[in-house]
């Protein structure tokens, strides 16, 4: 129990910290969204229009900073982000991220829960044949596409796959634009033709994490004496593979899932730049471009809390996992 | 080296309920060492917990010149924790630690710090981790020399380092010296550890179950350096163990411990014949001694050590104890002199003599 | 920003800011009711009306999905709404001598002192929910914006001084406290008309400039239906109030997050209508078919600001700039900086072809500006002091995600360096640039206006006139370099008395100056994006029949373009 | 029995095992290859200024151009080659200042403790968790982009916490380290001890944290650039893929333009995460390649000793080991650690194994349960459980026999249960492997062999880490005896208990074979601790057997100086206080035995033929001894008497 609220109030502040750094960091640095606008309205708008029409859509610059300050920090918390005052000036922050979050839970959430899943299935595998072809060939590929940056993977496989083919799978986008959204076989399809190949490069650049960690952690726990014991018992390999070996070699790699996942959404701007595809990393890219401090700071949020959801995701099944983790809680 | 002048600022007619008792002739020395009511508790649990680890509670001992006192338990009982207060890696919760008459907490500055780790070194119970593996095996001893002997050449240095070296048995010492630790036996390891405690020059040195992690046929030629640097050095030892046996083969004194209090004291051949703690005869009862005969009280055996944490009054081996009486459950029995410098805290032992001086404890 | 520069390079033929008072001249400004002097008709008159039918797809990134908001009144959302779904009351082409083409006004008369004008509302015309539109729907817009100055984008009630707008019959009428003909473009023209209906109640009283408008209810040639954040579909309204228009039936604006793929869809023929750059125009996208076409007419100029402030003691001295003008290779530039899709610029400022007839040719060569000249330029800094041995160290600082300015300026870095400057490029973010250009924080600064006029006096009044600069620190409001000089500042004032021909030769006198002083240096010109293919759709519009701004982002012009394409298979 | 030191010297071991890895190897050369590049571009490319316009747009690749000309008209592989600097730059310097903030910060919190390390653990945790790469674009965005020195600012703040959080761990598990508690003894200062004493041994763990380091700094600069959010007139790698990607390059037919500086940058990732594996490997040698030699154990069929025929006989021994061999797969050739064992254990009979750390026993005992793993692996020699032939067993028929006729108990029950499975379902695992068996069955069978070691069946229901280390040993016993097996191989079931524990799970032990019928093998380093107990003691030396016998008679006139050695190295509780010798020297490195009798070199009555001659087992009276003292030529001489002193 008091482990659980040690947990509950390091959640706190870490979302604090990463709410007020999300609130200081526009506000302390150059240029402001009025500039931006005027920019994007080709000059035709005068300045004290934009002024007051920011104003009008929730953007006070000239309010004490303190007061600021504790106003957005209430926002956050009840859920009041605002309207975006950058490029999509005036629609609501919410339905942005409501528009682009399915996108990227489905693309990124999938690609990245598929690359865990396989590369600790693969990862038991090569570390429970020891020396066999597995074991010997996988590590240094697999070292090697972890290296690999996620843009330069992107490119290749839009070079390989959609360009040199005639555009056999496309390379932009979620889905065919021709297409009216809806259950259709045909929008279905699209959308994972879409997801192809910025699926595969999520894949290829995560997996090799998941396999060379379960793989030595499949190492270390093998050498274990309770696996030995499990053969003295004359239990399956299937059995002590999974239940005896894995089991516990999966355990030190929950914590790195769910910090992984900090990693898998900075992948996934890089990829969903390079895709176009519509989600909340392209969002992102989009509200730093445009100077659109709620769209911004919502996004930020979102994604510190999407680390610390996992994180306690990931404590809570460590806890299920593992008596010992238990008895300290 | 020797410890001819041991007696100077020794402080004569300690008035420690331990009485003293060398192997002979030492019956009116000095303390070179003495705690009074030494006591360390640890905070157990997390930030918010009140709970209480008792490692070591009220414990009154003496140390003297040129004398080896084995301090006997199992694991849990606080000696090693003793060990520690002794050295200085831990502070006191209560009581005081005197050296040479002079109570450590009025030591102030670095150099009366250094003089006093100087005198009193330390040698570890793990070989494989007690000598940091970036470091050839000369490293510890050459830093204690550059430490406590300041006035010390490089050569110099180089030269005493290799004399103690040969001190503990180790030859050929300039090639030892050069090696790092990975390169030596843990027995070589273990006799570096004293080496290096050597170099300073000491009075006493803290021995934590030094031979415990070694193979039989290499202990006793560590256990026989030990009684060589007493007579060759006239350092005196304190030996930490669970091995009685090996308790009796060096020292002179024995002190025993459970659940952070000592049990019983006394001249080890006197406490060996004759143990008065129910707790030292299962101890001895159990020694896996070739030549001892089969017995053991199953029941009192299986039970484990208690960590002593918020103890009530009372007896803490009465739990396992096979003689607990009620008395046990609320009073915690205090040393009392049994014999001639042997004392036992138990409400039923016996003397085998009557003392006079058996009184002063309470019953 | 990977996008080509795009954003700053837009043809924004219209008025300027609100501070900005320079008066529009327009032939036939004084005509009388009903009777516009000149109108390009609807439609090109050799082509006649046409069938309905067929689909346009416009590529114009924008980086971002839809929001399917249509406030007109949200400049982030207007783009989409006017001209397709709004109209405004008069069309004024910018590339065609301001022709006007009326529309929700069929005329307009002003007072003596031009302080007054009255409209006279079409008759006729219904919104697309079927109410009729009437005179009152048009004082109700202005007045919403007295009533919420946030939606007064043009500031017509604070800077123009719009006093009141009333509503009678079908006359309505603005009454301005000073003569207000300069704003004729931004009321006239820009101004969409938004229903009393919709905009009378409701959310979308209580909040017009932010209420989200998902469904616009307006006159124009077409409604939404649907829109989803990838696509903006748009129909033809078939009550629209020019009979037999729209031809085209269906508009699809869909969303594209990049140039790549709004570039890959144009050259396969799938979208119709570009309005960006397209790198590699000719191998990329014209080679592709023979329907393929580009006009980007040029209109405005991008120029390296020199900063005139004494306290920059290089770039205040004449000869420096002299020297950079002569040395700088605007051909190459344009070429390689441009990918040779922008014009290279001139000393005189002024924007070819489009300004042809304002050109003073004769006084460019008699300077040595109609080519390079390292040689001299190399003399003239020798003179400052300079030399590639001991070269003069400047800085530019320009817009980062400009990638083409960015290439711009390494060309002229290379061609300053012979001479003896070392340029150092300083790419700074949007509002950091924004920042320092506008309060003089710079030796030399790359940008381009982006609003202009129809004729260069706007562009070169913005720049040169006094009363558009400030001292350095303080916000200057076009004048960037802090360029003064009363002859120059006279021409301007002459300029809005003067007649056609005077006009012209009170624009060559400030070229004069301009050549003489160089306050600027023109480098290149930038241009309003513009690609469409001809398998299906026709009727667009050409150099030889400029009816219109052509990229897609040009309001209200795109609702003209749009009013103009038919399908050949229609036919 | 190995001891385990996790902690590695730095140094020349640490360059020797650099030098032996091959991903070591491959991510040195790429790196010093970039390093050539960036610290002589000329050597490379004859253009002096890569981002001058010099040449036509977008050239094909010719010899002129080997990766032909950007849009702009550069040169794309003098680009390339200027652009290594800044990359490099970024990782190396950025890494290192990274590298030096999570040392600081992560050692000092794990040394210093209290509520420093509270406070600094929660920062590292804090900036662990905040996602670092959208934070990255914002801080560069708004930061003033193009500065070198932003970007390397942002880079380290955003990416030290990783390696603090380890470098913390590490610190932790070194705190308590006695080598550190000897600095401390010994009067060292604080920052002594953290600098020269914590910091050297943690140079591997630093090296690799600065490796990684680095990679994430060329990669999320790389990022960076390519968003446009570094400087567009930089020369680097991200600049050209930003620039690439603004022309479209792959679209509009030149890919290199785009790809080669992605290469480059993947190269040189790929560099860093080579030899960051490469450390990481050395710091824990389990994990590097292993290289299976020829089949697999198992499948491998020793010649089978023709002992094996005469095995059916009806008063056959339970168990009987021959000629037994077990090597190694070392680096550097095989190691026997058993050298040819026979041994014999009839029904009901307690047989002990003695001998020092390093001697094979417990290789032996693993070799005859069918429980080696690789690299370990039979070599000779048989093992017949019952008549069978254990050894050319297949897994399979192996596991129809494990646990229902023998069973294992090993050394520590901490480590031997499984810590995230109660000790009932371990106990159900092992019966439902071997049968089906009802819930209710496995239940009673579990209650039972609890209650027969003693302990509450409520236990049935606890995890290991749950019972007290006494009580997990009884447990495992209880497992062990599910089935009533015929034979259980004991490893030093005592040996990770307190002497008082020790005995009577010794006595327990006994009274439960005494009750129940099986056999012992029983392996253990403490000769004392079976004196009691055992019918049969085998005394190992070297991974050979040098003196078998009945217990007693081994005890009381033991046959070889080794086994006289160790009997004399323990001390007495009772009787004369004498000095003892105990065995000089210590084993031998098994890799290289010694010539001839393997105890020679420490032998106390060592004759010179003792190195030449390789004694085989002799029988002395009741027992045999490896010893040429005890050959038969010799018989007539007895044992020549150790000096004895005092």
């Amino acid at each position: 129990m008091r482990h659980l609220l040690r947990r509950l109030g390091f959640f706190l502040l870490t979302l604090w910290a990463a709410l007020t750094l999300n609130f200081l960091i526009p506000r302390f640095m150059p240029g402001s969204p009025v500039t931006a606008l005027h920019d994007r309205t080709r000059g035709k708008v005068s300045a004290a229009a934009l002024e007051q029409m920011l104003t009008s859509f929730g953007f006070r610059p000239h309010q004490n900073i303190g007061s600021q300050y504790l106003q957005y920090l209430g926002n956050m918390v009840t859920g009041h982000w605002g309207l975006s005052i950058g490029q999509t000036l005036g629609e609501p922050v919410t339905t942005l991220i409501g528009q682009a979050l399915p996108w990227t839970l489905g693309l990124v959430g999938t690609a990245t829960v598929l690359a865990f899943l396989l590369g600790t299935l693969i990862g038991v595998l090569a570390g429970w044949r020891r020396g066999g072809r597995l074991d010997t060939v996988l590590p240094p590929v697999f070292v090697v596409t972890s290296a690999l940056p996620y843009f330069w993977v992107a490119l290749l496989l839009i070079l390989v796959f959609s360009v040199w083919t005639g555009g056999l799978l496309p390379s932009d986008f979620n889905y065919d634009n021709t297409i009216v959204p809806g259950f259709s076989p045909g929008f279905v399809g699209s959308v994972l033709q879409h997801a192809v190949l910025p699926g595969a490069t999520l894949l290829i650049t995560s997996i090799g994490g998941w396999i060379l960690t379960m793989r030595n952690n499949m190492i270390t726990v093998l050498a274990e004496d309770y696996v030995r014991m499990g053969r003295a018992k004359g239990l399956s390999n299937r059995r002590i593979m999974y239940d005896y070996a894995a089991r516990n070699a999966i355990l030190p790699n929950l914590s790195g899932f769910a910090m992984s996942l900090g990693f898998v959404i900075s992948g996934a701007i890089l990829v969903e730049y390079v895709f176009n595809y519509p989600g909340l990393g392209y969002l992102l890219y989009n509200a730093v471009q445009n100077v659109d401090y709620p769209l911004m700071q919502a996004l930020f949020m979102l994604f510190t809390v999407a680390v610390l959801a996992a994180v306690l995701v990931c404590d809570l099944a460590t806890l299920w996992l593992d008596p010992r983790a238990r008895a300290k809680g | 080296m020797t410890a001819e002048t041991a007696g100077a600022a020794g402080t004569a007619g300690t008035t420690a309920a331990t009485g003293t008792h060398g192997p002979a002739d030492t019956a009116a020395r000095p303390a070179l060492l003495e705690t009074v009511g030494l006591t360390r508790h640890f905070r157990v649990g997390g930030g918010l917990s009140r709970r209480t680890l008792h490692a070591v509670d009220d414990v009154s001992l003496v140390i003297h010149d040129r004398e080896i006192v084995a301090l006997v338990g199992e694991s849990g009982s606080g000696k090693s924790t003793l060990a520690r207060l002794l050295a200085q890696v831990y502070r006191p919760t209560g009581g005081e630690i005197r050296y040479q008459g002079r109570s450590l907490a009025t030591l102030r500055g670095r150099r009366a710090q250094l003089a006093y780790r100087s005198d009193v070194p330390m040698v570890f119970q793990d070989p494989f981790s007690s000598l940091n593996p970036a470091y050839r095996v000369s490293h510890g001893i050459l830093r204690g020399l550059a430490l406590h002997r300041p006035g010390l050449g490089r050569a110099e240095r180089r030269a005493e380092a290799e004399r103690v070296v040969e001190a503990v048995g180790l030859a050929p010492a300039a090639e030892i010296l050069d090696r790092y630790p990975h390169e030596l036996s843990g027995g070589q390891r273990q006799r570096i550890g004293f080496a290096q405690a050597l170099a300073y020059r000491p009075r006493l040195i803290l021995a934590d179950e030094p031979v415990s992690m070694l193979d039989v046929s290499i202990r006793i030629g560590l256990l026989n350096v030990m009684t060589q640097l007493r007579e060759r050095e006239g350092v005196s030892i304190l030996y930490i163990t669970h091995d009685i046996a090996s308790a009796r083969y060096v020292a002179d004194r024995l002190l025993v411990m459970y659940g952070g209090h000592v049990v019983e004291s006394g001249p080890t051949e006197a406490v060996l014949t004759a143990p008065r703690h129910p707790y030292t005869q299962l101890l001895l009862s159990a020694v896996p001694d070739p030549r001892a005969p089969l017995e053991v009280d199953a029941a009192a055996a299986r039970s484990d050590p208690p960590a002593v944490i918020d103890p009530a009054p009372g007896c803490r081996f009465r739990a396992r104890c096979p003689l607990a009486v009620d008395a046990c459950h609320a009073l915690t029995p205090r040393l009392r002199e049994l014999g001639p410098a042997h004392a036992a805290a138990c409400h039923v032992a016996e003397a085998d003599a009557p003392s006079p001086r058996a009184s002063a404890a309470p019953a | 920003m990977r996008r080509f520069r795009l954003l700053a390079a837009v043809l924004a033929l219209g008025m300027a800011t609100a501070a900005c008072s320079a008066t529009q001249h327009r032939t036939g400004s004084d005509s009388s009711s009903g009777t516009p002097s000149r109108t390009s008709g609807a439609g090109t008159p050799a082509n006649g009306p046409h069938k309905k039918g067929g689909t346009v797809t416009i590529a114009n990134e924008q980086g971002q999905t839809w929001t399917c908001q249509f406030n007109p009144f949200n400049p982030a959302a207007y783009l989409e709404s006017n001209g397709f779904v709004y109209e405004p009351l008069i069309y004024v082409d910018s590339l065609n001598n301001q022709a006007e083409t009326p529309m929700l006004a069929t005329g307009y008369r002003w007072n003596a002192d031009k302080t007054q004008i009255v409209f006279t509302v079409r008759d006729g015309v219904k919104w697309n929910d079927g109410q009729p539109f009437t005179a009152a729907d048009v004082a109700f817009t202005f007045n919403l914006m007295k009533r919420v100055p946030a939606t007064d984008l043009y500031a017509l009630w604070s800077a123009a001084g719009l006093k009141s707008v009333t509503a009678s019959g079908n006359q309505v009428t603005l009454a301005f406290k000073q003569t207000a003909e300069t704003y004729f473009y931004a009321f006239a023209d820009q101004v969409s008309i938004v229903p009393q209906h919709i905009f009378g109640s409701g959310e979308a009283a209580a909040h017009p400039d932010t209420w989200a408008d998902p469904h616009p209810v307006g006159t124009g040639p077409f409604k939404v239906d649907p829109c989803s954040p990838n696509n903006i579909q748009y129909t033809a309204n078939s009550g629209y109030w020019q009979a037999g228009k729209p031809y085209i039936q269906k508009v699809e604006y869909p969303a594209y997050l990049d140039n790549g793929p709004a570039n890959l869809d144009l050259a396969a023929g799938k979208a119709q209508w570009g309005s960006q750059f397209i790198p590699g125009i000719k191998n990329f996208y014209l080679d592709k078919s023979p329907d393929n076409h580009t006009w980007s007419p040029p209109v405005l100029n991008v120029s390296l600001f020199p900063n005139l402030d004494p306290s920059h003691k290089a770039t205040s001295n004449p000869a420096v700039r002299q020297a950079i003008a002569h040395a700088i290779d605007r051909s190459r530039v344009a070429a390689i900086g441009e990918g040779g899709q922008e014009p290279p610029g001139n000393q005189s400022g002024v924007v070819l072809p489009t300004f042809q007839k304002y050109y003073d040719a004769g006084a460019v060569s008699a300077a040595g500006y109609d080519k390079p000249d390292p040689a001299k330029a190399a003399q003239l800094l020798s003179g400052a002091g300079y030399s590639p041995a001991h070269p003069l160290k400047l800085s530019v600082i320009t817009i980062t995600g400009y990638t083409d300015w960015d290439a711009s300026l390494a060309v002229i870095k290379q061609q300053l360096k012979p001479i003896g400057i070392d340029l150092t490029v300083q790419d700074l973010a949007q509002q950091t640039f924004d920042t320092r250009l506008y309060t003089g924080d710079f030796d030399l600064a790359y940008y381009g206006e982006p609003t202009g006029g129809p004729t260069p006096y706007y562009e070169l009044r913005e720049i040169l006139a006094s009363a558009n600069t400030a001292p350095l620190g303080k916000q200057a409001n076009g004048n960037y370099e802090r360029y003064r000089n009363p002859a120059v500042d006279a021409l301007f004032q002459q300029y809005a008395t003067a007649d056609d021909a005077g006009q012209v030769a009170i624009v060559k006198q400030i070229e004069a100056a301009v050549i003489k002083d160089v306050p600027v240096i023109p480098v290149t010109e930038s241009v309003d994006w513009f690609q469409y293919n001809t398998a299906d759709i026709a009727g667009w519009p050409t150099p030889e029949d400029p009816y219109a701004q052509p990229a897609a982002f040009n309001f209200p012009d795109a609702g003209q373009v749009l009013l103009h394409l038919y399908s050949k298979a229609a036919q | 029995m190995a001891m385990n030191t996790p902690v590695r010297r730095p140094g020349g071991g640490l360059w020797r095992a650099l030098r032996g890895s091959r991903k070591a190897t491959a991510g040195a050369v790429i790196l010093l290859l970039f390093a050539v590049m960036a610290a002589f571009p000329g050597l490379f490319t004859s253009v002096r200024d890569a981002n001058a316009l010099d040449f036509a747009p977008r050239l094909g690749p010719s010899t002129r151009h080997l990766l032909g000309t950007t849009a702009l008209g550069q040169d794309i592989w003098s680009q390339l080659v200027y652009g290594t600097r800044q990359s490099l730059v970024i990782a190396l310097v950025a890494g290192f200042l990274a590298t030096v903030l999570s040392v600081l910060v992560g050692v000092s919190a794990a040394y210093l403790g209290g509520l420093l390390d509270d406070l600094l653990s929660m920062l590292i945790n804090v900036v662990l968790v905040i996602p670092a790469f959208p934070l990255i674009i914002i801080l560069a965005k708004y930061a003033g982009r193009g500065s070198l020195t932003v970007m390397l600012t942002v880079l380290v703040v955003t990416g030290w916490s990783y390696g603090a959080n380890q470098m913390r761990a590490q610190a932790l598990s070194l705190r308590n380290r006695d080598f550190l508690e000897a600095a401390r003894v010994r009067g060292e200062r604080r920052s002594y001890v953290i600098v020269a004493e914590v910091l050297p041994t943690m140079t591997s763990l630093i090296v690799a944290n600065f490796m990684g380091a680095a990679l994430y700094s060329v990669l999320s600069a790389a990022g960076l650039q390519f968003l446009g959010l570094g400087d567009p007139n930089s020369a680097s790698w991200g600049t050209m893929l930003y620039w690439a990607q603004n022309q479209q390059a792959l679209q509009t037919g030149s890919p290199l333009w785009s790809l080669a500086p992605g290469l480059c940058v993947a190269l040189l990732g790929a560099s860093f995460a080579l030899i960051n594996h490469a450390f990481d490997e050395i710091g824990n040698p389990a994990l590097r390649p292993v290289r299976r030699r020829g089949a697999a154990p198992a499948a491998a069929a020793p010649p089978v000793d023709s002992a094996a025929s005469d095995a059916q006989s009806e008063d056959s021994p339970l168990l009987r080991v021959s000629g037994l061999r077990v090597a190694y797969q070392g680096a550097r050739g095989p190691v026997e650690a058993v050298a040819g064992v026979d041994l014999t254990v009839r029904r009901g009979q307690f047989t002990a194994v003695v001998g020092e750390s390093g001697c094979g026993k417990s290789t032996l005992l693993f070799a005859i349960a069918g429980l080696l793993s690789a690299p370990a692996a039979v070599t000779a020699g048989s093992v017949l459980f019952r008549g069978d032939n254990l050894v050319t067993m297949t897994e399979k028929q192996l596991n129809a026999l494990r646990w229902r006729d023998y069973s294992v108990v090993m050394q520590s029950a901490m480590n031997a249960l499984n810590p995230v499975r109660t000790i009932g379902a371990q106990y159900r695992d092992a019966m439902r492997a071997h049968g089906t068996f009802t819930a209710e069955q496995v239940r009673a069978r579990s209650v039972e062999v609890l209650e027969l070691v003693g302990i509450d069946p409520v236990h049935l229901r606890s995890y290991p880490h749950q019972l007290s280390g006494g009580m997990r040993q009884r447990a495992m016993i209880a497992m062990a005896l599910l089935f009533t097996p015929d034979l259980v191989i004991m490893d030093e079931p005592t040996s990770a208990l307190d002497v008082v524990a020790q005995r009577s799970l010794m006595v327990q032990i006994k009274e439960l074979q005494q009750l129940l019928g099986f056999a012992v093998l029983f392996v253990t380093h403490d000769m004392s601790l079976v004196r009691h107990f055992s019918d049969q003691l085998l005394v190992m030396y070297a991974g050979q057997v040098v003196e078998a016998g009945p217990t007693r008679t081994v005890f009381d006139t033991p046959a070889h100086p080794y086994s006289r050695g160790l009997l004399e190295a323990f001390p007495s509780v009772r009787g004369p206080r004498v000095e003892l010798r105990g065995i000089t020297g210590s084993p031998p490195d098994l890799a290289r035995p010694p010539h001839g009798c393997r105890f020679a070199p420490r032998c106390p009555v060592v004759e010179e033929r003792c190195r030449e001659w390789e004694p085989e087992l002799y029988p002395v009276g009741e027992v045999r001894a490896r010893c040429l003292l005890q050959a038969p030529d010799r018989r007539t001489r007895p044992l020549p008497p150790v000096e004895a002193t005092s």
